[in-house]
């Protein structure tokens, strides 16, 4: 039952940083801040949600496999925001793309 | 429990019908791939409720990662050159309106005749899914069942690639490389994700035979991972000899071609498969498409970018 | 002998790898002359084997509804001969005209054209035979796959621009056709087609997927007024490549047509179908006759008269569905047979207008009527080879295009409306252009001009072609069906 | 509203966005984005069709609409390197830079491949007749 | 639990839809593929979630894919970037 009651508020825990990373999206000015919140929602919400499901897990593997997506998930988002926040900073004025 | 799985299917399809209403009416050609890419994504999540894991896994690739990775590196080329698309004229959009709309109507009008209870095949496949090589329904129907599609599929996908070269061949163009030699980062992550791409798609592979994923979910992984070995420098597909390419890329036809020829000898149908011995040909025939489409999807995405020297002085 | 149906299908394929990965252009193209002659054996074995006791059925693996069946009947067996024949002579042609620079890349360009030609001719091969209609989609994949291939060989702007352009509007009519598929195996839970002619009958749903296939049948075989792609594809393309396409290509639209429509919604077709379509035909054939005939350029006007030859093929559809009907598992759809008598003709005519125009233009160095001048002294064979092949489309006796012309007499005699005034006309129009094109053969030649010598191996594949078109006629065609 | 209707519907609905789309006949790449989701549409109201019964999904949709994924794939990809190739030679032709990638040589016009001289009337290929 | 998990997979889904009102407004084209980055990893989580929730493993190798080839596509975006500044400063 313990663990029902971690597993109910890391996921829950792990849902209210995914939301406030989309908030944070939405509302923050310039891109280098809508990184740091795309940075925390990839992260720690993923993290939190993966825990949770890990104390559900009932073999082994469903664990390594879930520690895995996470690991993935997270190297890829991180590598992606720092190529983003390099490619913002070196970027002159003029975007290529303004419509 | 029962009302939260039509309110799933119901965001899911809502949310399916706003990212394409967006992705097709934006003005800008970025915005509008963005959004296809993210349709993409959404997409797995409707097979995911229609209980195909095995498309979720192939759209999960080919939907939003390798069509997208398509349609930034075209849009790249051509819309910065172009600037805005032209924007139809206002009689054209309102007649292909009518004539959508008439389409659509009518096409309700034909699902409404669906019967709604009907089993289509899915019982005379669970009788005959014993006397196949393989457990798993997909699997069985794709290679044992109607493996002649998959057969002429093969041959599609060749035929992709044989178009692309054959551009390839006439643009002496020397295109500025691929990789991203400035980040070591990058370089970095993909020297991390190669190994776990690799060792996955043979677990698809492997899977395929009694659970969700196959040939072509593990070829089409494959290709993802060399396309990022190849944006990492790491030039696997380019620095083939082209002999090499050649087979490699042919080898799901060529495959097939072995096999239903030693069949019509041996008396049997084109692709009949014969009772001893059919899941290991079920494997070697997997192993061969993963193979061939890894390689074609490598060739179709870098194959209009590789740096090309002019004819003297290839190496 | 229903093992050659399987064997149609094997060749093509094997061959296509085999010449895909081959290292020299010498070896592709040898492996693809000798798989176009290999050919003909199981072509002809098949089309015997239903001419002496009726449509073939074979079973590739398991029965349907879950398997794949293959089915020969007349009309899919005269069809399987007529590609193994004008694919062995373009074959030829190719091998003369087609140089083999030294391999320079992964696939160079024209030594690509034996793998994709192989390849096309599996995927007609599997468009005949194939009874599953999600089959016949990825069959028509292949050969709009391969046709955009062989059409972007030569790797111009004009070319590329065209194979563009076809590409998109067949992907277009490609989900058209796969929706409609989609709705029946819904409604019925099978995709064999002529289980699903037993099973349907008229009503929203049928309407609405014989409506999509058949949009989808109509842009991927160039039938007015969804041809707009045809005449840049088939215009700009190789002489070689546009005489596979207008020869063959065509065909398997109106195959599919003819198949889906009789086969597979037998119950649900209503006369004004066939009358809407007949119209359609009739506009279709004026409109490209006027097109070619101000046609600046011998290949595109040879393109839009392939489009006015298909409207003409396309009359048997209203003639069939007024005719006498019924006859299941008949060895040939009954009323079909003057259309297939047009095709037949038109495939062998069609490909020797485009080699011996390819052979003008080898002379002449630019396609331009214009240019022409000279060309009907220097090239006596390639002369002869398009008179012979014009001879046939004007349907003068003892031609194929004769005999097509006369079953459609007697068709048109029992249906209320006398499509076989839209037939003369429509003849009329074809000696319209193909005048326009002989006279300018005819035209004595520039003093400056200096025409280029041209091997016989050019000439002599389209006078064969022409001469296989004549001597049709004298095969019995009407006698063929039971 | 089970899940069937609700995948159907979205398929139709789907196929005439892209439908609609395609025939407005915008640019190619946005084409092919609505070739695209007409596929996935087209598709989607496919896998629907297996989901209509209580015990588990038909197995035969599915395996078509994968083939229907790959085969849409080709395809696209094929189509994209017409449209870039058609580009390049735009911007060959016109001798203007070309964005995104640095032109330097190549044929001008492609590679005529008949023996002698090919139909856009360029000059003698130097090649020996036979 | 298996209701609470796939309510939060439900509220995942609600914030990819959030999500594209920056896609669309975002002025610059790295905005854009940022949010497609946010999506990947909302639908990794959510895969995960469902695949607790109705026991279905392979849903986890859907997760995986997603993850692998969200990088992917950001990577080849960023990669045009690079392209774009080394063709200016190289001409």
């Amino acid at each position: 039952m313990v663990l029902d009651g971690l597993s109910l508020l890391a996921v829950t825990a792990g849902v209210l940083f995914f939301v406030s990373g989309t908030l944070g999206i939405l509302r923050f000015p310039d891109v280098f801040s809508r990184l740091h919140a795309l940075t925390k929602a990839d992260g720690l919400g993923l993290g939190l949600i993966v825990l949770g499901l890990a104390l559900q897990a009932t073999s082994l593997a469903v664990i390594g496999k879930l520690a895995l997506v996470w690991i993935v998930a997270a190297l890829s988002g991180s590598t992606a925001c720092y190529l983003m926040a390099h490619f913002e900073l070196e970027r002159a004025q003029e975007p290529h793309d303004r419509a | 429990m029962i009302g939260l799985e039509v309110v799933f299917d119901v965001s899911v399809a809502v949310l399916l019908v706003v990212l394409a209403l967006e992705s097709l009416y934006t003005p800008n050609l970025f915005t509008s791939i963005a959004f296809f890419i993210a349709f993409g994504l959404v997409m797995a999540l409707a097979w995911v409720r229609l209980q195909a894991p095995d498309l979720a896994l192939a759209e999960a690739a080919v939907g939003a990662g390798l069509t997208g990775v398509l349609l930034l590196d075209a849009a790249r080329e051509i819309a910065a050159v172009r600037g805005v698309e032209r924007t139809p004229r206002s009689m054209v959009r309102l007649t292909s309106l009518l004539v959508a709309a008439g389409v659509g109507v009518a096409l309700v009008a034909a699902l409404l005749e669906v019967p709604p209870r009907a089993a289509g095949l899915a019982e005379a496949v669970r009788e005959a899914l014993p006397l196949t090589a393989v457990e798993h329904g997909v699997t069985s129907v794709l290679l044992d069942f109607r493996a002649l599609d998959t057969f002429f599929e093969t041959a599609v996908l060749l035929l992709a690639v044989i178009t692309v070269l054959v551009l390839q061949a006439h643009q002496h163009v020397r295109i500025i490389p691929w990789e991203l030699s400035a980040s070591p980062v990058l370089s970095g992550l993909v020297g991390l994700l190669a190994p776990v791409v690799l060792v996955f798609s043979g677990y698809l592979l492997w899977a395929g035979t009694h659970a969700p994923g196959g040939a072509f979910q593990a070829g089409v992984l494959l290709g993802a991972g060399g396309i990022l070995l190849e944006l990492a420098g790491v030039h696997t597909v380019s620095r083939l000899p082209r002999r090499a390419l050649r087979w490699l890329l042919s080898l799901g036809v060529a495959g097939f071609a072995l096999l239903s020829g030693t069949l019509l000898l041996a008396g049997r149908g084109l692709l009949e498969l014969p009772g001893a011995g059919a899941r290991t040909i079920v494997i070697a025939l997997e192993i061969a498409i993963a193979v061939s489409v890894a390689l074609t999807v490598v060739s179709l995405v870098v194959g209009s970018n590789l740096r090309l020297e002019p004819p003297e002085q290839e190496p | 002998m229903s093992a050659a149906v399987a064997w149609l299908i094997w060749l093509p394929l094997a061959a296509a790898v085999a010449s895909f990965v081959a290292g020299a252009g010498r070896a592709r193209r040898a492996l693809g002359l000798a798989a176009s002659v290999v050919m003909l054996l199981p072509a002809l074995l098949v089309f015997e084997a239903v001419r002496r006791d009726g449509p073939q059925r074979y079973l590739v693996g398991w029965p349907a509804p879950l398997g794949i069946e293959l089915r020969a009947d007349l009309l899919s067996a005269a069809l399987v001969l007529l590609t193994a024949c004008v694919g062995l002579l373009v074959a030829a042609y190719a091998s003369a005209s087609l140089t083999d620079p030294p391999s320079q890349h992964a696939v160079d360009p024209p030594a690509a054209f034996w793998s994709l030609w192989l390849l096309l001719s599996a995927g007609l091969n599997a468009l005949y035979l194939s009874t599953d209609l999600f089959n016949l989609y990825v069959a028509l994949e292949m050969v709009t796959l391969s046709a955009i291939g062989l059409v972007s060989i030569p790797g111009t702007r004009a070319t590329i621009g065209a194979a563009l352009v076809y590409l998109l509007a067949t992907l277009v009519g490609s989900l058209a056709f796969l929706f409609g598929v989609a709705l029946l195996y819904g409604a019925h839970g099978t995709l064999e087609l002529y289980e699903l002619g037993r099973l349907l009958e008229g009503g929203p749903l049928a309407w609405s997927a014989m409506g999509l296939m058949t949009l989808g049948i109509m842009v991927k075989a160039a039938f007015f007024p969804l041809h707009f792609w045809l005449p840049d594809a088939h215009g700009h393309a190789l002489p070689a490549v546009s005489a596979l396409l207008s020869g063959l290509v065509v065909k398997g639209g109106f195959y599919l047509l003819v198949r889906v429509w009789f086969d597979a919604f037998p119950n649900v077709l209503l006369p004004s179908f066939g009358l809407a379509l007949g119209l359609l035909a009739l506009v279709g054939i004026v409109w490209a006759s006027l097109h070619a005939v101000s046609e600046g350029r011998l290949k595109r006007l040879l393109a839009y008269s392939t489009v006015a030859q298909l409207g003409l093929m396309l009359l048997t559809v209203p003639l069939a569905i007024a005719g006498p009907g019924g006859g299941v598992g008949a060895s040939i759809t009954p009323g079909v047979e003057p259309g297939l008598a047009l095709a037949l003709s038109h495939g062998l005519a069609k490909a020797a207008l485009f080699l011996s125009a390819g052979a003008f233009i080898h002379a002449a160095g630019s396609d331009a009527l214009s240019e022409l001048g000279g060309v009907a002294r220097r090239l006596p064979l390639a002369l002869l080879a398009f008179a012979l092949a014009a001879w046939t489309l004007l349907g003068l006796p003892p031609s194929g295009g004769y005999e097509a012309k006369a079953l459609f007499e007697q068709a048109a005699a029992v249906g209320p409306i006398p499509w076989q005034l839209v037939v003369q006309g429509g003849t009329l129009l074809t000696a319209l252009y193909l005048g326009v094109a002989l006279r300018a053969a005819f035209e004595p030649a520039a003093a400056r001009k200096r025409l280029r010598a041209v091997p016989l191996a050019l000439q002599i594949p389209p006078l064969l072609l022409a001469a296989l078109a004549v001597g049709l006629g004298l095969l019995p065609l009407a006698s063929g069906a039971p | 509203m089970d899940t069937f209707l609700t995948f159907a519907l979205t398929g139709v609905v789907l196929f005439s966005l892209g439908l609609q789309e395609v025939l407005a006949r915008p640019g190619v790449l946005r084409m092919l984005i609505a070739v695209n989701v007409m596929g996935s549409g087209t598709l989607l109201f496919f896998v629907s069709l297996a989901h209509r019964h209580a015990d588990g999904p038909d197995p035969v949709p599915h395996a078509l609409a994968l083939t229907g994924i790959v085969v849409t794939l080709a395809a696209t990809a094929a189509g994209l390197a017409l449209a870039r190739g058609l580009h390049r030679l735009r911007a060959e032709g016109s001798g203007g830079r070309v964005e995104g990638g640095r032109v330097e040589g190549g044929r001008s016009q492609g590679a005529g491949y008949e023996r002698g001289r090919s139909e856009s009337g360029r000059d003698e290929q130097g090649r020996a007749d036979r | 639990m298996s209701t609470f998990l796939v309510v939060s997979a439900l509220v995942l889904l609600a914030t990819i839809g959030a999500g594209l009102v920056r896609v669309s407004r975002g002025p610059t084209a790295a905005d854009r593929m940022l949010c497609a980055q946010l999506f990947g990893t909302t639908g990794v989580a959510a895969l995960l979630l469902l695949a607790e929730a109705y026991d279905r493993p392979p849903l986890r190798d859907v997760a995986l894919i997603f993850a692998i080839l969200a990088a992917l596509v950001l990577t080849v975006f960023v990669k045009h970037a690079a392209i774009h500044r080394h063709s200016r400063d190289g001409a």
